[in-house]
């Protein structure tokens, strides 16, 4: 009784076509964005904030952008990776070149560098499908990962071959660089996730959303119907992977503080993002963020959480559980709900608007 | 699956653009280079040099294509345990590279635990088979009719579950082939041709021999035994195969333990070049470009595409990898699939789909 | 979203809470020492004989001698597979609670560095990492001891001009670095182009991309056409097994190939067979059990049952490397008592400890290592110390030391590593300026 | 009739004699197979034209070109009076051709309500900064054309199934949503396959009723195919009949029914 729609009347079709008609939906995502604001910053250790959320938040946005292109336009990418690395090592360069520019700024820029790699790479789609596409967007991870590496100009020709963070401030708090705590960056990380989210969401309730939805569905019908293929399938490439690169540049700049992004963006975190988005729930934003959340979370929790609850596993066991966990975790979510947690939670939220008379 | 797709007339519209963005690659491409070398040499380092230096030094260019034809082979041996499995099951086996480390550490393991060589090799064809009628009772069962990628999915669990497991059996470290033990030839034949030397090794002439032997085999029983042609028929189709009451589930076991053995034998061959270790895995990432090349369900596609793919890289990364820098074996192989897949998206053996609606 | 997040967030919470509350709370007699271990993922095969070592040497302390000066040292392992994230997670997880941080991998110290000099938390990266950081007066929290990469490659020309009798004979000569295809790979360039240039010999780069390690068919191919006179492999994990072998079936002469430290592990020559024999690796520490250190941890460890590395292991050169590591953990513990004269020291005295380090012959023989390794002294601007290293011949069953121990060309080295810290801390911006007073002692 | 409520209670309109579009001389082949062979005739402007025929004589692939999807090797089609030579099908339906298939090809993952909300997709101008705010502009558009898909959905009496998923709707609605996707692009020409194959006698009733009303109250042109000859008969105002990818017949229901070749290829006398 807590929650359902009997007594609400939508009397204008904006009511209706929000994005949360319910008043409750509209209550909970209050609440999760105040826990997200207040009580996660203020409760949680520095550990909780730096290992879990932050990758949690960045991981979801990454998911999104996969999601946006798997799940709502039917294109599978393996180059996830590749892109966001696009985007980390543009948001570098523009700290070089720009370094006076406010750093959200950038890692936002950034993002459409990677979504022009995006397009590029996304050319084959026109010609090819499934499968054969996955397979293509394997060349632009490969070709992406040797060109991080083997272009000094890339990394400022450091010797270590990978970016080095500098330190950048907003209203003289540091945001970036090894500085800044846990918390600013976590702040940062919850603002850009929230916004592009809502972009997301905006885009996928309207017509370039109902375009992709259309080409996944029945490519040929959609193409009948006026939706020109090229833009609905390359705009999917550059709104995915302009994701994918504010995703990249967040995690080197807002997580990683650095490093050696050709091994950060390798082919496996792709997999691992594509895994999310597919336990998550393909063409569901709210899946994105299960899908992190149960792929980024989970093996954290088992490292960490498992010890602590006196379960004793060494460090190599646990790795190894967590693997098999994980396998089991992806066949077991397939068999048992092949639409992704996404789908799990709608069931639940449709048991609880009839609850307690389901008939 | 096979939802690639060309109509009768040209895609006029997309072709355009396609071209727009291939010679936009190449441009690129050539200004990288132009970067390196003296601008003026450019197009003689790209068009000239190469083919100097083949004819310079045949021995050279014989044993490149040699080295390509063997890794080739061993492509070819990897995208054969996809196609088996994609024929019979339509599931995109992402797990075939895992399965290839997986047989070989389990050999290796087992001998490394005592077990007779030829022994640990019957008990590692037991474990596949295990593996495959688990697979098939654990994930492929309450999956049947589920969407193809779904099916892809689960196998991603498979690989991760397979990683774990392998190395909480017998350790995540790189391990030595047992080549001796299996009475797999060592050393080289030297031959003194074309003014220089050539040099074929033993265990890859062997992994030659072995790869043409079981794909004859392979051919041999899909042509003339029950099973092989019950085999053909679901690859045809399912409800057909269903309806001449062929059990879906057993032939399911069938070949994911043919795709099993493959692997072995797979990881036999690798592991003799280098190691048995999970790196392997990344390499078996080089069996889907074969895959386009040949179409993921042709069997003859998977060897030319496998030689194809294994010669085109070799040549590739000797000749003009240099020009910049080198390393390009990385990804050079899955541009060939994508030049190729761009005027042939049906593969080299696939036939021609025409869209109906 | 609502529910579910809030309960992951909660449980999580709770359990990361009690994590903190449950591990044993570094005592007044204890120090807590946790390593990266990377027992899992394709590099285990270096990771395990390593964590090995390290492990055993520290339970050695502690059973021999019940600690250090009477205070135990808590050793635990944080798994990180060699992932960066999960590398950077077993930072932020133990940074409250190690006296020293040990990343072992490149990604992981380049990621650490920054962090660290925030958090005051000393780096021990032992002839890994980042080279610059030898500069103990920009990176005052970083450790890098004996020596760097940079430092190797210079080893490695002065091996190169032995064999063939002398500096003046490199003219004209060919080496060729075969290297993996990331930053760990590409650290001995900028040293061998500035060498080759000085000496006249020409650098041919080989890049092995980190998923082609175990096809490098068309790599030797070229090898084989360039004809190097001598190879010098920056390799890690399944490229170095496959590297060996490939010399030995395109007939590379294999006391040509010389491979960087982590090219010489046991595993890594055992691949080759017995046509192996003669490839060689540059080594800063003994392998084999004929050292006092390797029988007491025999002693007192391994027979006891305390360990669980099998016995034939122990002495092999990537376990005795990870004894060398903890040793250097454990004198700076030793030093770090000393110059604050507390039992139980702070991430802030291990730092002063491991910058005042100083194990000569002397202390070498005290702790059972007379020809185990190299004096290693540290010094206030000086983290690394640019020490000797030697290289090291696989006879077919294990690795011999051929030859003297080489002095790296720290003048060649040295102004390097200066300007590039110079240019790191300048990039980085804001960079903190090293407040850290040194010690009179050093 | 742009972005305003449909014209329900208009007057019939029934101008035939401007030609709407004319098929001239068409010949498709795939590969060695021969679909069509030099095919002419003509719609006109407000009629329903039916084209008939046994399986396989080419009627489906009739509309493919039509509507481009299918690019004849031989001949041209002229529409509105201007030749369409190498047609995209996103232009024919800018051009004003919808249509719906033979078999239902909806959007299975979305609902009825966006289902027809794709046929607006043209008549959306907003750009892609203003769809990603989704206020003003975006919002007063993306209301707009929801108030006429919801004319549609009242017109075809869908209300109850607006926000379900079409992919798990009966086969006779989802009929009638794809009919509604086609009218949401207010075409000109609108093209039928098949509109009532698979649907019991009441659903038949309902869909023809909705056929009629769409030419009558909306002036749609309309071309459609049919296999049950007694609703051919009573719809349309003229009949073309395919065989073999070959035409064999053009007239009213009465004169093609009279046709000796047609009575044959129905009954199926050898050739």
């Amino acid at each position: 009784m807590l929650y359902r729609e009997a007594g609400q009347y939508k009397s204008t079709y904006a009511a209706d076509m929000a994005v949360f008609p319910l008043r409750e939906d509209r209550i909970g995502i209050a609440v999760i964005l105040g826990i997200a604001l207040v009580a996660v910053p203020f409760l949680g250790s520095d550990f909780f904030i730096a290992s879990v959320m932050i990758p949690f938040l960045i991981f979801s946005l990454a998911a999104i952008g996969l999601n946006i292109l798997t799940g709502y336009t039917g294109l599978i990418s393996l180059g996830t990776a590749a892109f966001m690395g696009v985007g980390a090592y543009a948001c570098y360069k523009l700290t070089t070149f720009f370094p006076n520019v406010n750093i959200i700024v950038l890692i936002l820029v950034s993002g459409l560098f990677s979504a022009g790699i995006g397009v590029l790479f996304g050319l084959p789609s026109l010609r090819i499908k499934g499968f054969y596409l996955a397979v293509a967007t394997l060349a632009a991870q490969f070709f992406l990962q040797w060109a991080f590496v083997r272009v000094p100009w890339l990394f400022n020709y450091n010797a270590s071959g990978a970016i080095e963070v500098p330190q950048r401030t907003l209203f003289d708090i540091p945001v970036t660089g090894a500085s800044a705590t846990p918390e600013t960056r976590y702040f940062v990380c919850l603002g850009l996730v929230v916004v592009l989210t809502w972009f997301a969401s905006n885009l996928v309730h309207g017509k370039l959303g109902r375009s992709w939805m259309a080409v996944r569905d029945m490519d040929i019908a959609a193409e009948l119907m006026g939706i020109k293929l090229l833009n609905a399938k390359l705009g999917a490439f550059a709104v995915s992977s302009y994701f994918a690169g504010v995703a990249g540049a967040m995690m080197i700049f807002l997580w990683y503080g650095g490093g050696e992004a050709a091994d950060v963006f390798s082919i496996r975190l792709s997999f691992n993002i594509l895994f999310m988005v597919i336990i998550g729930g393909l063409g569901s934003l709210i899946g994105s963020f299960f899908g992190a959340a149960f792929l980024s979370v989970l093996p954290t929790a088992l490292k960490f959480g498992l010890p602590a609850l006196g379960v004793p596993l060494t460090g190599a066991t646990a790795e190894h559980v967590t693997f098999m966990l994980v396998g089991a975790l992806i066949i077991f979510f397939l068999i048992v709900e092949p639409h992704g947690l996404a789908r799990l939670w709608q069931i639940g939220k449709q048991k609880l608007r009839t609850w307690p008379f389901p008939y | 699956m096979s939802d690639i797709a060309t109509r009768p007339a040209p895609n006029v519209f997309a072709n355009p653009m396609v071209k727009a963005g291939l010679i936009a690659a190449a441009i690129v491409a050539a200004i990288a280079i132009g970067v390196r070398l003296d601008p003026s040499n450019t197009l003689y380092a790209i068009f000239v040099d190469p083919f100097q230096q083949m004819v310079q030094a045949p021995d050279l260019l014989v044993q490149t294509i040699w080295e390509g034809l063997v890794s080739g082979v061993l492509y070819a041996l990897i995208a054969l345990g996809f196609v088996l499995i994609f024929k019979a099951s339509g599931v995109f086996n992402f797990a075939q590279g895992i399965m290839v480390v997986f047989a070989a550490l389990t050999l290796v393991g087992l001998y490394e635990k005592g077990v007779p060589a030829f022994l640990a090799v019957i008990l590692t064809l037991g474990v596949m088979f295990a593996l495959a009628v688990t697979i098939e009772r654990v994930v492929l069962r309450p999956l049947v009719n589920q969407p193809d990628i779904i099916l892809f999915m689960a196998t991603f669990g498979i690989t991760y579950f397979l990683i774990g497991f392998g190395e909480s059996l017998f350790g995540g470290n790189p391990k030595q082939m047992i080549t001796e033990q299996l009475y797999l030839p060592k050393g080289a034949i030297d031959l003194q041709i074309l003014g220089g030397l050539v040099s074929l090794q033993k265990i890859d002439i062997a992994a030659a021999i072995i790869a043409s032997l079981m794909i004859g085999l392979l051919a041999l029983f899909f042509q003339y035994t029950r099973i092989g042609r019950a085999l053909r028929a679901v690859a045809d189709s399912h409800k057909a195969a269903l309806s001449v009451g062929i059990s879906l589930n057993q032939i399911w076991v069938i070949v994911w333990f043919t795709a099993g053995i493959v692997a072995l034998i797979t990881g036999i061959m690798w592991g003799a070049r280098s190691d048995v270790s999970f790196a392997l895995e990344i390499v078996a990432l080089k069996a889907l470009p074969v895959l386009i090349l040949g179409g993921f369900t042709s069997i003859p596609g998977a060897i030319v595409g496998g030689l194809i793919i294994g010669v085109g890289e070799k040549l590739g990364e000797f000749y003009w990898g240099p020009l910049i820098g080198g390393g390009i074996e990385s990804w050079l192989a899955y541009f060939i699939a994508l030049g190729f897949l761009l005027f042939r998206p049906q593969g080299l053996f696939g036939d021609k789909i025409i869209e109906r609606i | 979203m609502k529910t579910s997040i809030l309960m992951k967030g909660a449980a999580l919470g709770a359990l990361l809470a009690s994590t903190a509350a449950i591990m044993p709370a570094s005592a007044q007699d204890t120090i807590y020492f946790s390593n990266n271990a990377y027992r899992t993922g394709p590099f285990s095969g270096s990771g395990i004989p390593i964590g090995d070592g390290m492990r055993d040497y520290i339970s050695m302390i502690n059973e021999r001698d019940g600690g250090v000066n009477g205070v135990k040292i808590i050793y635990e392992e944080c798994e990180t597979g060699y992932d960066t994230k999960k590398s950077i997670e077993c930072y932020e997880q133990v940074k409250s609670k190690t006296i020293v941080y040990s990343p072992w991998s490149t990604g992981a110290t380049l990621a650490a560095i920054p962090r660290a000099h925030v958090d005051k938390l000393p780096i021990l990266s032992m002839a890994y990492g980042l080279s610059a950081s030898a500069d103990g007066t920009n990176f005052p929290w970083v450790f890098i001891p004996p020596l760097t990469y940079w430092d190797g490659a210079s080893v490695m020309v002065k091996h190169m001009a032995a064999e063939l009798g002398g500096m003046d004979k490199l003219k004209g000569k060919k080496l060729g670095l075969i290297h993996l295809d990331a930053p760990f790979g590409k650290e001995p360039i900028p040293v061998l182009e500035n060498l080759a240039k000085k000496y006249g010999f020409e650098l041919k780069l080989y890049p092995v991309a980190a998923a082609d390690m175990q096809n490098q068919g068309s790599l030797w191919l070229s090898i084989r056409r360039d004809r190097p006179d001598f190879l010098y492999n920056q390799g890690w994990g399944a490229m170095n097994p496959t590297a060996v072998k490939e010399a030995i079936k395109n007939n590379f002469p294999i006391n040509k190939l010389v491979g960087v430290w982590w090219a010489g592990g046991d595993d890594d020559a055992r691949a080759g067979g017995a046509e192996a024999k003669g490839y060689r690796s540059l080594n800063f520490n003994a392998a084999g059990q004929n050292f006092p250190v390797i029988q007491d941890i025999l002693k007192h460890v391994v027979e006891k049952g305390k360990s669980t590395t099998p016995k034939e292991k122990v002495g092999e050169n990537l376990y005795n490397r990870g004894v060398y590591n903890s040793m250097l953990v454990v004198e700076a513990i030793r030093t770090a008592q000393k110059l604050t004269g507390k039992k139980v020291i702070t991430p802030e005295d291990m730092r002063r400890g491991l910058e005042s380090l100083n194990v000569d012959e002397a202390r070498l023989k005290e702790i059972g290592m007379a020809g185990f390794a190299s004096p290693v002294k540290i010094t206030c601007a000086d983290h690394s110390g640019h020490h000797k290293a030697y290289v090291a011949e696989w006879d077919g069953t294990k690795w011999t030391q051929k030859g003297d121990w080489i002095e790296p060309m720290k003048d060649e080295v040295r102004p390097l590593i200066e300007a590039n810290a110079k240019d790191y801390v300048e990039k980085a911006g804001n960079w903190p300026k090293r407040t850290e007073p040194c010690e009179k002692s050093s | 009739m742009n972005a305003e409520p449909i014209n329900v209670t208009g007057t019939p309109l029934r101008d035939k004699g401007e030609v709407l579009l004319s098929v001239e001389n068409i010949s498709l082949r795939f590969g060695g197979v021969k679909a069509i062979t030099d095919v002419s005739f003509d719609i006109r402007k407000g009629e329903i034209r039916a084209i008939i025929g046994p399986n396989g004589a080419g009627k489906t692939s009739m509309l493919n070109c039509i509507n481009g999807f299918y690019q004849p090797q031989e001949g041209q089609i002229v529409f509105k009076g201007e030749r369409r030579a190498k047609m995209r099908p996103h232009r024919a339906a800018a051009g004003g051709i919808a249509r719906t298939f033979q078999n239902v090809a909806l959007f299975k993952g979305m609902s009825t309500l966006d289902n027809i909300m794709t046929g607006r997709t043209l008549k959306m101008k907003k750009g892609f900064f203003w769809q990603a705010l989704r206020h003003g502009p975006a919002m007063q558009e993306e209301i707009e054309h929801r108030r006429v898909v919801e004319d549609i959905i009242d017109f075809l009496q869908i209300e109850h199934i607006r926000k379900l998923p079409v992919g798990k709707l009966p086969y006779g609605l989802q009929k009638r949503v794809e009919l509604g996707r086609a009218l949401a692009m207010e075409p000109e020409l609108l093209l039928l396959d098949e509109p009532m194959a698979g649907m019991n006698l009441e659903e038949k009733e309902d869909m023809c009723r909705f056929i009629l009303d769409v030419n009558n109250q909306f002036g749609t042109t309309i071309a459609l195919i049919e296999h049950d000859m007694g609703v051919v008969m009573d719809l349309s105002d003229r009949v073309v009949v395919l065989e073999y990818g070959r035409k064999i017949a053009d007239g009213t229901p009465e004169e093609v029914k009279a046709d000796q070749r047609v009575i044959d290829a129905y009954l199926g006398v050898a050739h």
